[in-house]
């Protein structure tokens, strides 16, 4: 529990208040205070997103509202607050009116199990790694009901799509994770961070680390995975009848899931709070996790404003053929080579407080694997990509009927 | 039962999973009822928390709201009736009665302590963990067997799904 | 702390409803449902008794296991019937179980 | 206990989180205009009028990568708790755990060979 929980809670029992209620009240102090970061940073993300993609592609950006454009986010938030809500007759009004509460809440209860610094954190769940994917399936269901609840057809399409895309790369997201559950051999978040003191698991495991990127960038629904925002195609998606406030919801729910994802992929194979200094003060520990999250938002954002959009059959076929298949024999390469140095006592059993020195043949090991798997893939992908384009050049009238008729 | 955050908790899982469970048998539409069905789960996860078994919580929402409920769903609108079934329910008296008389022995039976008493209200202070599941899951003394069972029913489900829905003419 | 009872009671009334919609709706994707319930019926009263029984404290982990393989067993179920009933729904534009009676001797 | 006290903080968490979410929308319901008609109240398709009911037929495909995901999603099940022992687990537990990832990757392949996975 929360340091500043507890604290308050005794303060409360000691001034005569009832027991019960003094342990609710902390309790929704706990909740508040976890729940403020995500909320705050929301605001600022939608700024910070605007931005980069602006500069990205050779733009200013919001720079007229507040200086350089900071307050945009608050004008916006006005304007939505006056837009009229219109909810189509035909539209299922409870469903209709629960999902984005739903899409955006999932969202905001992953940072229940985010640790922020050794000491300050919502909680500590033994579960937490399988809890922040149980919590995202709520998300996916979300998008299902908004697409159902809207009663028209481009929405119920454009949830299909979305949601089929979701559950897609939830199978090598979720293999990836298992390999910070392995090396920590627990699926606390405090105990995976604390199994990083000698080495970070992304130098363990890089193909681990790239595997959850790539999916997560899916599971966000950002390019070049953007089905959710197929404008040229399905109008707008799943989000096409709602407006207002509510749509404000959906879209605040992807940026704060963006945000979400660095956190988390710090706290899983960066070290979380792990830096220089990090001990002296929680200050330092938390500017370390904030730095590095924020550094893996930026290259997503990055990543969103400079790629195109891919084909469905396309998205499907790379995650089914090429990332499961590869996330299966990444998990079984360095749970095998690990269970070897632990028998033959190269390797530490427990992680937790292990340092460098005894990470270091492992760490070598591991490396070694992964990099002959990347040279072993990057070898497959040229292989195809060689026999695509002696393809396309042999018969191209024939290649260009082929590509538009798997083209949805 | 006092008023605690366990009693709590009870009662408002309680009205989730036989709310849920009322919606699912009594609605005309489909996809409601899947979502009735979702909330009814949600509860016995619920359940499952204040069971001291958070793992099986956790695992029943990403199998049940994560994956079966997007199935049933995706079912739902491949067999959309061409012709409306017009009457819900059929042989409704019978069933309504059997249910019901069902469920009174089931209460009977779990109130009434004649089937070797039903009294503990003790609870073991400490309980196990994953990692305790995890060990025991693949110990020769332990449920290897099932595991492996439990995989090879995996394989031949979706093996055999997967023969029985493939579309060939398309 | 509520008693092992109140469980079983929540759970014998799951599954009657779950009985009950099984035998009455028409819609199989509905009774299909419906198992589902009876199914997570049983799970409770898995968990409830392994958590009250006496046993627990040593690793005995049959409720927790077992449970767990139910989960799995309702999801093999879940996906094998849902592909049933497509495939009866494509060859008979029907998902009214009694009208799939073609192995009907 | 302590295992309860924790989940009473994501109780509590799971019942504030979508209230922060709906404290916008109904402050904009307080203040937003209110006029509608039936044209905007339509469901919309690029002005064009709808045509027949909004379950059109839907692709097999569909469920056929939800069917993928469930089995996946289920193995989980068994996997998370598989490594979280990993660290104190006997050779042959490891073993076990093996064959249980090898055996579904067969479900993957044959999938792969029937031409399962084509978005077709």
């Amino acid at each position: 529990m929360d340091e500043i929980c507890t604290g308050l809670c005794r303060l409360m029992v000691d001034s005569g208040a009832e027991a019960g209620l003094a342990q609710f009240v902390s309790l929704l102090v706990g909740v508040l205070l976890v729940s403020g970061v995500p909320l705050l940073t929301v605001i600022l993300l939608i700024w910070i997103e605007r931005k980069v993609a602006a500069r990205i592609q050779d733009r200013i950006g919001p720079n007229r509202v507040g200086p350089i454009g900071l307050m945009q986010t608050f004008a916006d938030l006005l304007k939505l607050l006056g837009k009229e809500d219109i909810t189509p007759t035909s539209a299922d009004r409870l469903l209709y009116n629960v999902a984005p509460l739903v899409s955006f809440a999932s969202v905001v209860l992953i940072w229940a199990i985010v640790p922020f610094t050794p000491f300050h954190y919502g909680v500590d769940l033994e579960i937490g790694a399988l809890f922040f994917v149980a919590v995202a399936s709520f998300g996916t269901l979300a998008i299902m009901v908004a697409g159902w609840a809207s009663n028209n057809k481009y929405a119920l399409l454009g949830a299909f799509r979305v949601v089929s895309l979701l559950v897609s790369y939830e199978v090598p997201l979720v293999f990836a994770l298992l390999v910070p559950v392995m090396l920590a051999g627990s699926m606390s978040m405090l105990d995976i961070v604390n199994a990083q003191s000698g080495m970070w698991f992304v130098v363990l495991s890089p193909l681990a680390f790239i595997i959850f990127y790539i999916s997560s960038q899916a599971e966000t629904g950002r390019a070049p995975f953007d089905l959710i925002e197929a404008e040229s195609e399905l109008v707008a998606g799943f989000n096409i009848e709602y407006s207002g406030m509510k749509f404000g919801m959906f879209f605040a729910a992807e940026f704060l899931h963006v945000f979400t994802n660095g956190i988390l992929m710090a706290l899983l194979f960066f070290g979380g709070w792990m830096g220089p200094f990090y001990y002296e003060s929680p200050l330092i520990a938390f500017a370390w996790l904030g730095a590095k999250g924020g550094v893996i938002y930026l290259t997503t954002l990055w990543l969103r404003n400079t790629v195109p959009r891919l084909r469905i059959d396309q998205i499907m076929a790379f995650n089914w053929k090429f990332l499961v298949p590869l996330s299966i024999a990444n998990i079984v390469l360095i749970s095998l080579a690990l269970k070897l140095l632990q028998e033959l006592n190269l390797a530490p059993r427990q992680l937790i407080g292990a340092s460098i020195i005894d990470m270091l043949p492992a760490t070598i090991v591991l490396l070694l694997i992964n990099g002959a798997l990347t040279m072993y893939l990057l070898g497959i992908l040229r292989r195809r990509g060689q026999e695509a384009r002696r393809e396309a050049q042999a018969a191209p009238a024939q290649f260009a009927r082929a590509t538009a008729a798997t083209a949805d | 039962m006092e008023l605690n955050a366990i009693s709590i908790g009870f009662v408002v899982f309680t009205i989730f999973t036989l709310g849920g469970g009322f919606g699912v048998v009594t609605t005309r539409n489909l996809f409601q009822g899947t979502i009735w069905l979702m909330v009814s789960l949600f509860g016995v996860a619920g359940y499952f928390i204040l069971l001291s078994a958070p793992f099986l919580a956790a695992v029943q929402i990403l199998v049940y709201i994560g994956a079966i409920a997007i199935l049933i769903t995706f079912a739902v609108m491949l067999t959309r009736s061409v012709t409306r079934v017009k009457t819900r329910y059929i042989r409704l008296v019978p069933s309504l009665l059997a249910s019901l008389a069902l469920f009174l022995i089931l209460i009977f039976g779990v109130t009434m302590p004649i089937f070797g008493g039903v009294s503990p209200e003790l609870a073991p202070a400490t309980v196990a963990s994953t990692r305790d599941l995890g060990a025991a899951l693949v110990d020769e003394n332990g449920y290897v067997v099932p595991f492996l069972l439990a995989s090879v029913l995996l394989t031949g489900a979706m093996i055999g799904a997967i023969f029985i829905a493939r579309d060939d003419s398309a | 702390m509520v008693p092992l009872w109140m469980y079983l009671a929540v759970a014998a009334a799951l599954f009657s409803l779950g009985v009950f919609g099984a035998l009455t709706r028409r819609n199989a994707v509905a009774v299909l449902m419906s198992v589902e319930l009876m199914l997570n019926a049983v799970n409770i009263n898995l968990v409830a008794f392994w958590r009250y029984s006496e046993t627990s404290t040593d690793l005995l982990l049959n409720g927790y296991a077992f449970t767990a393989f139910v989960l799995i067993v309702a999801a093999a179920e879940a996906a094998v019937g849902l592909a049933i009933i497509i495939m009866v729904y494509r060859n008979r534009r029907s998902v009214i179980p009694e009208e799939a009676a073609a192995l009907k001797g | 206990m302590n295992v309860l006290n924790e989940w009473a903080f994501i109780g509590v968490f799971a019942v504030m989180a979508p209230v922060f979410p709906a404290l916008p929308i109904v402050i904009a319901w307080l203040f937003r205009p209110r006029k509608p008609n039936v044209l905007k109240s339509s469901t919309y398709e690029c002005g064009v009028e709808t045509i027949g009911d909004t379950w059109v037929q839907f692709r097999v495909q569909y469920y056929i990568y939800g069917l993928i995901f469930l089995v996946f999603d289920v193995e989980m099940v068994f996997l998370f708790p598989w490594a979280a022992a990993y660290n104190e687990m006997s050779l042959f537990g490891f073993v076990a755990g093996f064959l249980f990832i090898f055996l579904l990757t067969d479900a993957l392949f044959y999938a792969w060979q029937k031409n399962a996975l084509d978005w077709k």
